[in-house]
């Protein structure tokens, strides 16, 4: 394995929990590994599994999707379509040989900085262990 | 081209410190079409803002990244510093250097350094992709629709009218009062319920800003926040309410009775009546279905066999101002409205499920609503409270609390909030009227969480009504008495009470037709069709149907002090949307290119807030529209759409793809 | 009687009677083995169709081309639970429609001038051999006999290590074309504007090459997650015979197993995105 | 499981609230009490469960329950609904002596007989009550004596306590106090006969002792017993009495400062001192015992774990005094062990009940060595 291997993970945050929490992690200072590249969205429902299948072939290590928690949802209802969405995607990629591990969902409220710093930690360990994505060949990245 | 400008911020040395600034303002110097880069050591102050402000002109910026702090900290300030600069304050776009950057990777310059430029190259990618976007500025009818017209409906178009806007309130029933009319006395301070109440009915009537539609029912609710078109049904009344005077010689001498719906069905009116005394407006109206006139009709019209019925129609014959009008039709209006406030209140629940209980079956079990009415000075017994089986009083009487109330088994998992204290007033007003009497309550925990409320529990306890903790599992006859059966739960030991009269501490329910006006007005309701306020906390009043208040039991069981509250809160909402002379409304928010829309309509059913209606194209295509004083910007109709027809402004489906790719630049 | 003649003699009344316009069904292809679609707008025409085991295509999809007309169609159980996906997206209207649904054994591959031999993979595992939805019924019902495992397919595919799985998707996306014949072929594929086909975004590169190839053949399923029926056209269809079945049935299993939920068997059950349970368990984000 | 049919006793219930305790009502059944009642420490004894059978008018008449309540007060200081429970168990007593019906403890028989009988709990002669001074040489009670020394039917009788009495007399006689005693005039108080139910004796031994007061010109009353204590000052008033009535500590405590008493002696002893609940809860004097001990040269008063307001019962109130309590129930054992715990030498109290019930203790526990039982009289007379 890779020692020196730091993945790129891109990680989509919904703007009022998790982007929050997020924040929150930085007000309390909580520092975690810096592999992860941030783009706020205003609800986890918003992020559409083509942005997630893009994101791997352009050569993500890892997406993680955070939204609030069930029921908790800005907008009422937007993380309970996004469960759905992504518990079917979820499998669906790890059939075509993604490996479990590389996407995740998860649940991080404004007050949860330190849960957010976990996750992220937790999640870069994880690639880590799991190393490089085998390479997409080159003439495939762009067109 | 665009020219990007992007100012890094120091932030003192809370980005400064981790970030070497020199490096990151080369690197995005040389990012494709950034014509200016500089750093900052405050960008929010003062004297940094008008740098950026300097720089737009200077530069020609078009476009302009912020690399400091979280947008959910400066995004509006920064908005404000490029509108100041004449630039549209969409094409903005900020990289959060300092929660996701500095402040959490303190532990490794070098990391933090090449995230910070990486964070920029995103932030430029998206902001390359910005459009101009235009807050619109809508109109607004300053008259309020308030639904429901007991004292929570009340007391919100009375708060309303008083702020000097115009109300519509509508009633469905021929008088409003609602339930807090049916009441004898109110607890706990004893007050006599429509002492206190029908002053503030007849202001309603008087009141200038104020129009009262009583029989009327909401039918359909069009547009949005300040342009509501509501269709209201005028139901047919049978009497011309502009002719009638209110003298009363109609009532008196019409012959037909039918049970009182407001007396629980214990008294008697008239086939042409006014549910009580003091009812608001005091004018009749005539209930078709007992009306002698009406039942001769339509023997005629429905061809029935032998001889009709005959015509009666005294009331016409002694009307002094020729109001009745036998003629009249249920009429639509259609109204415009800026906002409405749903107070549509409760309902007893009926008991008759519990079969253990023999309420329908053993005459002297009756519910608390009943009592009430029994109790009432101005109810059909005088305030006499007699066994409707044998007129005599009773002198052992049981009070069973949570009667559809915390009770999965018949669907109200909620506590119904005011049983508890109703019991209490029952048992300390039947002590107070008959000495003799001795009352049991049989309860699960006694729930007296407001003002004076634990203090009024236990004058119950002294006036000497017993508490015993259970529930009640049958009640039987037995001598021509009831036997109350239940275990003791502090005791261990089964009980059984015999009594004179049970009377079921009914709780509350949803009024009937709830989830069809939620629909109606785009509201969510829960399980049991209680409305959802937007917040259960901090936005009690709200829903998130923008425009659209809530007051009163509709929302769940609330007392009268509660309901007065929410009804003024509401009203003070009411106010302060109608204090602006214009709405503005926000321009992030969803359209659909109808182009490519392939006509699915997913979207239009997964919408929270059914912002998205359909339309019908000339070549015959139906499609999804966004309507954007409705929608709120989730965005969740774009994940949904396969044909990428939906986007959303400020967060479009390229933007986020152009952060994305630009990771790997 | 046999199918054939039952359809000629509906599809015969229902021309002679106006109730339609059109019947869409099969005709003997020209080299005269094979079946091919046939467009009937004549009753004099009706004896021109026919049903076998040759008839693979799903006619379903004709009737975008045909919202708002009356028209007949001839299908088999598979194109019956198309045309109530048709339905349930708003695409076509029931009242214009006459469904003539033919029980279905199966069909055979296609081989040109000679009798196919071989069933479809679709109707080797098939559990639906009466149509869902019909106004005429050729053919006598049949009872389905409960699978144990009807998915052994995907069961095999899930039990490879991850890098072989890996391995053997890179294969079969090296050799797609991108000539979009699946896409044609689908029901479930009628975007105004295709997603592999847009410029601005740009989700899918113009280069025939394994990353784009990716992309555009997961998200072709993924669009199809909870919406294929199960016809296979797309397979039958693909020149370079990708496995694109195994793909679209690997969802159609879990959308079954977490949604409870087939595509097609009616034509309003909300599908699985556009519904919700609260409390519902999905494995992921718990 | 037995069925309870409410109200048959509903005659029951209008006793027990016609008794007294109106209070029942009020309950809401909260078990603090249960939790507060010290006798829960040593066996179970289910007051909440008492007080809601009374509201049924179910309360079992037979139960030993009914005579347990040692009036100790605990309960009622901390019932959040002020419910006044030592009124309910006097009441139930009552309902059970009033109509004699139901168990009551051969003990209290006995002695509420003797009471009746010869005005004393123990059957004693009126006659013998003064015996213990009869060496003292104190001048009979005149209508010129300024205070009467009423010493409680115990230190007037039994032969143990009876120092307690002699005691006192010897200090105040020291301090040159005016007093005397009544003799045969004198009657048990009957705090303990009120409490086990029988009001019509607690009637007429009140009226015999107030007429006695009034017809010798009875002024100013200083009591050993708190149990003396809380019935002159807060019962006796309810019958027309107004007597000025001090504790023998609040007395002391008052001559110790006016400087008309000088405890001089070092005593060196470690002491902890034992609030009876009838002094102490009842009738909030926590301070004078106290600072009667504190004046003691060379006394170093230590606490209980337990004390003032938290002080756990001897156990002797309510008229458990007169009842048999099987010994691993007696709360005095576990009271003493309490103040061995301390380290203290001697323990020390104020209330002739508990000094009965501690001398047993020690006795019956082989603690003699550990520890001295002395009332705070005795203390403060070694110490002059």
């Amino acid at each position: 394995m890779a020692i020196d291997f730091e993945p790129r993970i891109v990680g989509f945050l919904c703007n009022w929990c998790s982007y929050a929490g997020a924040d929150m992690a930085g007000t309390a200072r909580i520092c975690y590994p810096s592999n992860i590249r941030v783009i706020r969205v205003p609800c986890s429902a918003r992020i559409d599994p083509l942005l997630v299948v893009k994101a791997f072939q352009l050569g993500a290590d890892g997406v993680l999707v955070a939204g609030c928690h069930p029921g908790d949802c800005h907008y009422t209802e937007g993380n309970y379509y996004s469960r759905r969405r992504f518990a079917l995607l979820y499998p669906f990629l790890e059939y075509l040989g993604i490996e479990k591990g590389r996407l995740r969902l998860e649940w991080v409220s404004a007050s949860e900085g330190r849960k957010f710093s976990h996750v992220v930690s937790s999640f870069t360990e994880g690639l880590v262990s799991l190393g490089p994505r085998e390479k997409v060949p080159a003439e495939g990245a762009l067109p | 081209m665009a020219r990007i400008g992007v100012f890094i911020c120091h932030c003192g040395t809370n980005i400064a410190g981790t970030v070497d600034i020199g490096r990151v303002v080369e690197a995005a110097g040389q990012m494709p079409m950034v014509v200016h880069a500089a750093d900052n050591k405050y960008n929010c102050s003062e004297p940094g803002q008008a740098l950026i402000r300097d720089a737009i002109a200077e530069h020609r910026l078009s476009r302009v990244v912020i690399a400091a702090c979280s947008p959910r900290m400066h995004e509006n300030t920064f908005r404000k510093t490029v509108a100041a600069a004449g630039l549209n304050p969409y094409l903005l776009e900020m990289a959060n250097l300092r929660e996701h950057c500095s402040w959490v990777h303190s532990d490794g310059k070098e990391a933090a350094t090449t995230k910070a430029i990486e964070l920029i190259r995103m932030a430029v990618s998206k902001v390359a992709r910005h459009e101009k976007l235009f807050p619109k500025q809508v109109s607004l009818t300053k008259r309020a629709l308030v639904i429901g017209g007991g004292i929570s409906g009340i007391q919100a178009a009375l708060d309303i009218a008083n702020s000097g806007y115009k109300v519509v309130l509508v009633e469905r029933e021929p008088t409003i009062g609602g339930r807090m009319a049916q009441l004898d006395k109110t607890f706990p301070t004893l007050d006599c319920s429509s002492c206190i109440l029908t002053p503030k009915m007849v202001d309603v009537a008087q009141h200038a800003n104020i129009t009262l539609l009583t029989s009327a029912e909401v039918k359909e609710v069009k547009g949005f926040v300040g342009n509501f078109e509501v269709s209201i049904v005028q139901k047919a009344r049978k009497v011309d309410h502009a002719k009638c005077t209110g003298c009363g010689i109609c009532w008196q001498k019409c012959p037909e009775k039918a049970p009182s719906e407001f007396d629980m069905g214990l008294g008697k009116r008239s086939a042409i009546y006014i549910p009580f005394p003091q009812a608001v407006p005091p004018k009749p109206v005539i209930d078709t279905a007992n009306c002698r006139y009406h039942k001769h009709l339509r023997f005629v019209e429905e061809k029935r066999e032998g001889k009709p019925p005959p015509q009666c129609r005294v009331c016409e014959k002694l009307c002094p101002v020729g109001a009745i009008d036998w003629e009249q039709k249920d009429e639509v209006l259609t109204e415009k409205f800026g906002a409405i406030i749903v107070a549509t209140g409760y309902k007893a629940f009926e008991p008759a499920v519990y079969a253990e209980l023999g309420y329908g079956k053993h005459p002297d079990v009756i519910t608390g609503l009943e009592m009430e009415r029994m109790m009432s000075a101005s109810g059909p017994a005088g305030g006499d409270v007699t066994r409707p089986s044998n007129g005599e009083h009773p002198r052992d009487v049981v009070f069973l609390t949570c009667i559809g109330s915390r009770d999965e088994q018949r669907g109200r998992t909620y506590c119904s909030k005011v049983c508890c204290m109703y019991i209490a007033k029952h048992a300390i007003i039947l002590k107070e009227h008959y000495p003799d009497v001795q009352c049991y309550v049989f309860y699960m925990d006694v729930r007296a969480v407001s003002k004076d409320y634990e203090e009024f529990y236990k004058r119950a306890q002294e006036s000497g009504a017993i508490y015993i903790r259970g529930k009640v599992s049958g009640i039987r006859q037995e001598d021509g008495r009831l036997v109350v059966r239940g275990e003791d739960t502090l005791l261990g030991e089964m009980v059984e009470i015999p009594a004179d009269m049970v009377v079921l501490a009914v709780g509350m329910e949803h009024s009937p037709g709830s989830a069809e006006l939620a629909q109606a007005l785009k509201v969510s309701y829960d399980i049991n069709e209680l409305f959802i306020e937007a917040h259960p906390k901090l936005r009690p009043v709200e829903t998130m149907s923008d425009g659209v208040f809530v007051a009163g039991a509709c929302v769940g069981p609330r007392d009268i002090p509660e309901s007065v509250a929410s009804g003024s809160a509401a009203a003070a909402k009411v106010a302060a949307l109608f204090s602006q002379e214009f709405l503005t409304t926000d321009p992030m928010v969803a359209s659909v290119d109808q182009m490519k829309c392939g006509g699915c309509l997913l979207c239009t059913k997964v919408c929270p807030f059914k912002a998205i209606d359909t339309q019908v194209l000339r070549d015959g295509r139906t499609v999804a529209v966004v309507n954007e004083s409705l929608c709120k910007g989730c965005g969740l109709c774009v994940a949904t759409c396969r044909f990428g027809a939906a986007n959303l402004r400020g967060f479009t489906q390229q933007q986020l793809l152009a952060e994305v790719t630009s990771l790997w630049q | 009687m046999s199918q054939t003649a039952q359809i000629r003699q509906a599809a015969r009344e229902l021309l002679q009677g106006k109730a339609v316009e059109c019947v869409i069904g099969y005709e003997r292809g020209t080299d005269g083995v094979n079946a091919r679609p046939f467009f009937a707008y004549e009753a004099a025409e009706a004896d021109r169709l026919i049903f076998d085991q040759t008839c693979t295509h799903d006619l379903a999809k004709y009737l975008l081309n045909r919202k708002g007309k009356s028209t007949a169609i001839v299908v088999k159980p598979c194109d019956s639970r198309a045309i109530n996906l048709l339905l349930n997206e708003s695409q076509i209207q029931r009242d214009k429609l006459h469904i003539i649904g033919v029980v279905c054994p199966g069909v055979v591959e296609r081989r040109w001038g000679t009798p196919g031999a071989k069933q479809l993979n679709a109707c080797q595992v098939c559990q639906q051999h009466t149509p869902v939805v019909y106004d005429t019924l050729v053919g006598q019902p049949v009872s389905e006999p409960a699978v144990a495992d009807p998915y052994p397919d995907v069961a095999g595919m899930e039990a490879k290590p991850a890098d072989e799985r890996r391995t053997f998707w890179e294969e079969q996306f090296s050799r797609c074309l991108r000539c979009y014949a699946c896409r044609q072929a689908c029901p479930g594929c009628y975007c105004p504007e295709c997603f592999a086909e847009r410029l601005d975004p740009l989700w899918v590169g113009i280069r025939i090459a394994p990353g784009e190839n990716e992309v555009w053949n997961t998200m072709r399923a993924f669009h199809l997650a909870g919406r294929c029926i199960g016809c296979y056209q797309c397979e039958q269809v693909c020149p370079v015979n990708i496995r694109l079945s195994l793909l679209n049935r690997k969802l159609e299993k879990d959308v079954l197993g977490m949604f409870h939920f087939q595509a097609g068997m009616d034509a309003e059950s909300p599908p699985p995105f556009s519904t919700y349970q609260k409390d519902e368990k999905l494995g992921i984000g718990e | 499981m037995s069925t309870i049919v409410v109200s048959p006793f509903k005659e029951a219930i209008d006793a027990v609230v016609e008794a007294g305790g109106k209070a029942l009502k009020q309950c809401y059944q909260c078990g603090l009490c249960t939790g507060t009642c010290p006798w829960n420490l040593v066996k179970s004894f289910p007051t909440r469960k008492l007080i809601h059978q009374s509201q049924l008018g179910a309360a079992d008449f037979e139960s030993e329950d009914t005579w347990t309540c040692a009036t100790c007060r605990a309960c009622v200081a901390r019932c959040p609904r002020g419910v006044a429970i030592i009124d309910i168990m006097k009441a139930l007593r009552g309902v059970i002596v009033g109509m004699g019906a139901g168990y009551v403890p051969d003990g209290l028989r006995v002695t509420l007989k003797n009471i009746a009988g010869t005005g004393n709990p123990l059957g004693e002669s009126a006659e013998k009550r003064t015996d213990w001074a009869k060496d003292l040489e104190i001048a009979p009670f005149t209508s010129d004596t300024e205070v009467l020394y009423f010493s409680c039917c115990i230190p007037a009788y039994d032969p143990n306590i009876k120092r307690v009495a002699r005691a006192t007399a010897a200090i105040l006689k020291k301090a040159g106090v005016s007093f005397g005693m009544l003799g045969p005039r004198e009657s048990c108080c009957g705090e303990s006969v009120r409490k086990a139910g029988n009001e019509s004796l607690f009637q007429t031994l009140a009226q015999s002792n107030i007429s006695a007061f009034v017809e010798r010109g009875v002024k100013k009353i200083v009591v050993s017993s708190p149990h003396c204590y809380h019935t002159f000052k807060n019962e006796y008033p309810e019958l027309g009495s107004s007597f000025e009535v001090t504790h023998l500590t609040q007395y002391l405590a008052g001559l110790i400062r006016e400087e008309r008493l000088k405890p001089k002696k070092e005593l060196n002893l470690k002491v902890t001192y034992h609030d009876p609940c009838y002094l102490g809860r009842h009738n909030s004097v926590y301070d004078e015992p106290r600072e009667i001990l504190t004046k003691i040269p060379g006394l170093d008063l230590v606490e209980m774990a337990e004390c003032r307001e938290n002080s756990l019962c001897c156990g002797g109130g309510g008229s458990r005094i007169w009842q048999e309590t099987k010994k691993g129930e007696r709360l005095s054992d576990l009271r003493l062990d309490q103040a061995v715990a301390t380290g203290a030498s001697v323990l020390s109290t104020a209330c002739p009940y508990c000094m009965l019930n501690f001398e047993d203790s020690i006795l019956t526990s082989n603690k003699g060595d550990m520890i001295k039982l002395k009332e705070i009289s005795e203390l403060v007379l070694e110490a002059l």
